[in-house]
């Protein structure tokens, strides 16, 4: 038993971590956040030269990581700076690539930017119950494609044959209705008509639905990194702010609620180390709806703690907040999650 | 007991009710269902058509131009005029300053002043909280020294509601600073075009633009725009402040957003099933009905209450916080229930086929995300709870 | 509009609670409520005498009440005084028997005391699903029958040509496996083999359903009473109890709980009203899902904030805590009726 | 990052499963599961067995008879017997006293108490707190004053678990009231059948005696029985205080009350379908599964580190505050889950056709009710957050 991360994955961490510091201070990561494509080259490049892809694709594979404590390493950084560049389908994608034998190499060294295009309108985070047909073109519509206007391909489900197939798509080739996103970021809206697509897994059921884990468990990295800075930084300020002539921390009342969050988003990191370990469906489920929950509680702690100033666009504690509440609403809410762990009593 | 309305206010609902059918502009009624901003002309076109039938100043004296209604008849207003989304009432000038000047103000400054206000002519905003002071009000610094027929206003205030649209500002100015900190305070009209006057936007966490920063740099004002005594404008504050609380439960908002949340989970699909039937997040939406529900009869017993003893009570606070907390939580369900198209910037989504949600429910996150503020603006949750604590408690 | 008890309400309520207070003083109280046949002879016939049974039935029918608000300002008395005598019965009694035309006097006057016997153990709190044969016999099981050991009468529920019927069976002639409640008073399993039963409404399903619905707003009326009891008793110890040489009640963190508890306990009350002033399922469901939910969390924060001392049997405040959680599962629990009431959204 | 056990940690974790299948009395573990009463005569058979195997004293050194265990094992074994319902391991003697005499005692009483403790000779019981003191622990009154070789004590404690069945007791006692509360207190040892003590049992909400007063009239105890130094008891309190904590989450208590429910909802009809299958059951069962959980792994993750640094840190506090909600609200669904059967009296219930519920779930409501004191006793949660409040927010 051993909770500390490696020295490989510390090294990668530390030096994301710097990376993001220096070049997604919150200025250029809400100028990049709020603005098509939502997407900074330059930063980009930087990330993939310090080699964060490379955390998505087993040594095996060509890779330098592959399993959730890697994913937990980058995200929890990238939750920390808030950076709003498009990896959450890259960390998807490896192991769909991997899996179909494709190569690698564009993805690990940046050049290509994947986006997983599984979700329809009216079954978001079903993958399962899109009607989405596929053969040699795809004709359907996928929403919420996270990335989509940064994306050089797109990974997409349909059915073929009775079975969930996985495609791809090339974005010259694909129609987007991009959109941008209010925590920041962008998605888009793949309307497929005919569209050319190549088949890279017939049966791919199993794979799309493991890879969605792979994104729940980066979303729970993100929203713990980002968590902890909320913390830190509400703390900072309960203990630097006076009102009625005295620090606000001193307030008996708000100290508990601090002691509340803390312990909540402990229980957060806890259960997202939990399916990082395991990386089985029910783990998964159990830390996207527990970090969902505890996610939203600590956005709104954190602005009603602050008062007013937490509710601006120039103090970044507002943008955390957003992307706290919101990704709960990606790959499937707390709701969602929890009604899939309870149809496991039946 | 008996809850329902006496013939009367039923009489009056009524007669509220076709007025809102007639007279509500229906452009107006669909941007703020739409939650969007409401522009500056719209409030001034409502404004208007509330004045032309004389029940724009609510809270007024009829002596005054107000309609000479009780707090029942003022939350039927509010109830029907929430249903019917239509924009609520600046209470800048209305609510806020009128009342203050039939009080204390000068008989010279209620003849100037109330008319205008009622014509629309000046649109006033409010100078109360400052950078750092937050819910301590009376930590306040911007100064005014007496120069001759003058002040002298050196300072800033901020959290200026639409203050960027506005022709005047009431301020509470310190002009003493030698006592405690709520003596020495003064009550100040200041005419925003004076020279020294800078209005500088906050932009919100949504990204809206509705509250400002206002700098004053040697501002001089007259000094027969000072309201009430120099130095007991701590008196006239309070008296802001804690009058005219009937309104706080913001019932008709909730109402509303009740309405809504339901109307978008019956429309929208999950998995083959209206949202609406799926038990778990049925149950959710009708915790918050029944609260809901609850704090209607609430609010109409600190109403009958207020009615019968002449003010309202401490439960007011109660009503407050509570109040904000039913509005979050549907706030929160209403965003929840669009899925991952919430995340959507209100006004910027693709249109034609990949439209993702009904234009009416676009703002859905940026309202939840503008609503936090409930809680925090109008004196804190947490300062509720203080007041409430010293009130009930007696500790 | 207007919130203040009539004056014979305010009569009836006042020589109540004085009754009570100087006959069921929580000793005595407590003696009645946790010993077979959990009932005071005296205090019934006492209670009968200052003519509350009267309040159940409207004045058409004989009686001096029979509207919500009598319920109400009978109720909330018992809750203040924690009475553990069978009045749920008589409440839920009273409409059904006036409706089947029968005489009141008996119930009127206190000489016969009635127990309604719907619920069975495999569908609690749902009379439609009882499995119960009628005819001029009955044979089945009844559970949770509320003063099963003090009844001369149980009102029973049984299907009869496919109709729910109501049936009267004399306690001399059933067969009770009565057992005493963790909470004060007494209940019993209702044992029917072939044993004889009049019919009293042979189409019973709406009155029963709408007995219920008094039952349940006796209980959430009672419910206020004993909350409001907690909350000042509560209170009064903040204000007296020192710890760490200052008032408990000084503590900004407990102010805080204080004002949210009175909070909640006027929200109850407010729906509690509701309930009574409109009488319909969809208000009373309401209301006892709220209150349900309120009165266990005041009843677990009066006993936290309380201490040690809340959690023994010698302080009062344990047997109301109990109440207030315990009566949460009589006649339907609060996730039972937030169901009810979701289920009208479909 | 590991979160597995070690193959020597999984190997032992094994034998202690084996040890549990062996050895634990069948009768014992049935009136565990059933969660009543745990007899005298159940806890010193249990013990006996433990000591036979020497996992007794799970926290002393083997030089005194300890198994040499650290905080994993200690918890393995914990987890292990709530899971077969053994029962605890009674903590005054084993986990509170044997500890402080093993660092504060002469060698004199370590050499005499130490083995009475393990064979089972002398039944321990604790007295710390005092009415009227709750969680100010410093603010005792009980008296000690020296003549000759003796202390004469006089005062009361209260709180004192299964004092009733108790040999002796451990005393905090005001041997000089000159000073601040936390100087002159000092810890003693009292031989329970001295003259002048007297055991008043106290009745707990569900009916069940379990806690007790103790009065102290002229009680003379040897001045031998001091421990460590007069008037430095306080030193010898916090360290009981804050020694161990490692058990503190009650994983073990959550884990088997999370089983009891779940077994119990699968067997309960509910209107035609079992009530686990009740979607809104279901889900509030899921969520405190994932809090539990989490929990789980929070524990190991505080464990990894006492056993790298040699002692728990202050998320011990954490994790009293969340076990025990964790376990109160899986009380609160167990009773939930009976319906209206939770309301009968534990053992009272009427037998043959007429059952209710099954014997082992008769005690959801008492178990429900007695756990109230878990987030009061042993530092309440409100204290845990302020010590919470010092150690984090440094504020």
């Amino acid at each position: 038993m051993n909770f500390e991360m490696t020295d490989d994955r510390r090294m990668l961490a530390d030096s994301l971590g710097k990376l993001l510091g220096s070049h997604f201070g919150i200025e250029h990561r809400n100028s990049v956040a709020y603005e098509a494509p939502f997407h900074d080259k330059a930063g980009w490049k930087a990330l993939a030269e310090i080699g964060i892809l490379y955390a998505f694709i087993s040594e095996d594979a060509g890779g330098m990581g592959g399993s959730g404590f890697d994913l937990l390493a980058v995200f929890e950084q990238m939750g920390a700076a808030l950076c709003p560049e498009p990896l959450l389908g890259a960390a998807m994608a490896a192991p769909l690539l991997a899996e179909a034998g494709e190569d690698l190499e564009p993805l690990l060294s940046g050049e290509a930017i994947y986006a997983l295009a599984v979700d329809e309108p009216d079954a978001p985070w079903d993958a399962d119950a899109g009607t989405t047909e596929g053969g040699d073109t795809l004709t359907g519509r996928k929403t919420a494609v996270y990335g989509a206007n940064a994306a050089t391909h797109f990974l997409v489900s349909a059915r073929q044959a009775g079975k969930l197939s996985l495609f791809e798509v090339k974005a010259e080739q694909a129609a987007v209705s991009p959109w941008g996103m209010i925590d920041g970021g962008g998605a888009g809206e793949l309307m497929l008509d005919a569209t050319p697509a190549r088949c890279l897994l017939p049966d791919a059921g199993e794979a799309i639905a493991a890879a969605l884990d792979w994104g729940r468990l980066a979303l729970c990295a993100e929203a713990v990194g980002a968590m902890d800075w909320c913390y830190a930084t509400t703390l900072d300020y309960l203990k630097s702010r006076k009102q009625f002539g005295r620090e606000i921390g001193s307030f008996q009342a708000l100290q508990h609620r601090m002691v509340e969050m803390k312990t909540a988003i402990e229980q957060a990191r806890s259960i997202t180390i939990l399916a990082a370990d395991r990386m089985d469906s029910r783990s998964v489920a159990m830390a996207k709806s527990l970090v969902g929950r505890t996610a939203r509680k600590v956005s709104e702690e954190a602005i009603q703690l602050h008062g007013g100033i937490g509710m601006t666009w120039e103090y970044p504690l507002s943008h955390y907040a957003k992307r706290l509440v919101m990704l709960d609403a990606q790959l499937g809410d707390a709701d969602f999650h929890t009604a899939r762990v309870a149809a496991r009593y039946a | 007991m008996d809850l329902s309305y006496s013939p009367e206010e039923q009489a009056f609902q009524k007669e509220v009710r076709q007025f809102l059918a007639d007279e509500l502009p229906e452009d107006i009624a669909a941007r703020v269902k739409a939650g969007g901003e409401v522009s500056k002309k719209d409030t001034e076109r409502w404004h208007a058509i509330l004045q032309a039938r004389g029940w724009l100043a609510q809270t007024w004296p009829e002596e005054h131009g107000g309609p000479g209604w009780g707090p029942v008849e003022r939350h039927i207003f509010d109830e029907e005029a929430a249903r019917a989304y239509a924009p609520r009432i600046l209470p800048f000038g209305l609510q806020m300053l009128g009342p203050v000047l039939i009080k204390f103000g000068s008989d010279e400054q209620k003849a100037h002043y109330l008319p205008r206000i009622l014509d629309g002519t000046d649109w006033w905003c409010q100078g109360y909280s400052e950078p750092g002071a937050g819910s301590d009000l009376a930590s306040l610094k911007t100064k005014a020294v007496r120069e001759g027929d003058e002040y002298v206003v050196n300072g800033q205030k901020t959290w200026t509601t639409l203050g960027q649209h506005a022709d005047w500002i009431f301020c509470l100015v310190r002009t003493d600073g030698s006592g405690k900190p709520q003596e020495g305070i003064s009550f100040l009209l200041i005419d925003m075009n004076t020279p020294g006057i800078e209005v500088r936007p906050i932009r919100l966490i949504e990204g809206g633009h509705e509250v400002n920063e206002v700098f004053f740099t040697d501002v001089r004002v007259p000094a027969e725009n000072l309201v009430w005594e120099e130095n007991d404008g701590w008196t006239v504050a309070k008296y802001l402040l804690t009058h005219e609380r009937t309104g706080i439960a913001g019932v008709g908002f909730s109402i509303a957003a009740f309405e809504r949340v339901k109307a978008l989970a019956e429309r929208t699909m999950r998995g083959g099933k209206r949202l609406i039937d799926d038990p778990l997040f049925a149950a959710r939406l009708a915790e918050v009905e029944m609260d809901l529900e609850a704090m209607k009869i609430f609010n109409l017993r600190m109403l009958a209450e207020a009615q019968r003893v002449g003010h309202p009570g401490v439960e007011t606070s109660m009503l407050k916080i509570r109040g904000t907390e039913v509005r979050q939580a549907l706030n929160d369900l209403y965003r929840r229930a669009l899925g991952p198209a919430a995340a959507l910037i209100p006004g910027e989504a693709p249109g034609g086929n990949a439209a993702l949600v009904a234009p009416e429910d676009e703002a859905a996150a940026a309202s939840y995300f503008n609503n936090r503020k409930i809680s925090i603006f109008g004196g804190s949750n947490e300062i509720q709870k203080n007041i409430l604590t010293k009130a009930m408690l007696e500790l």
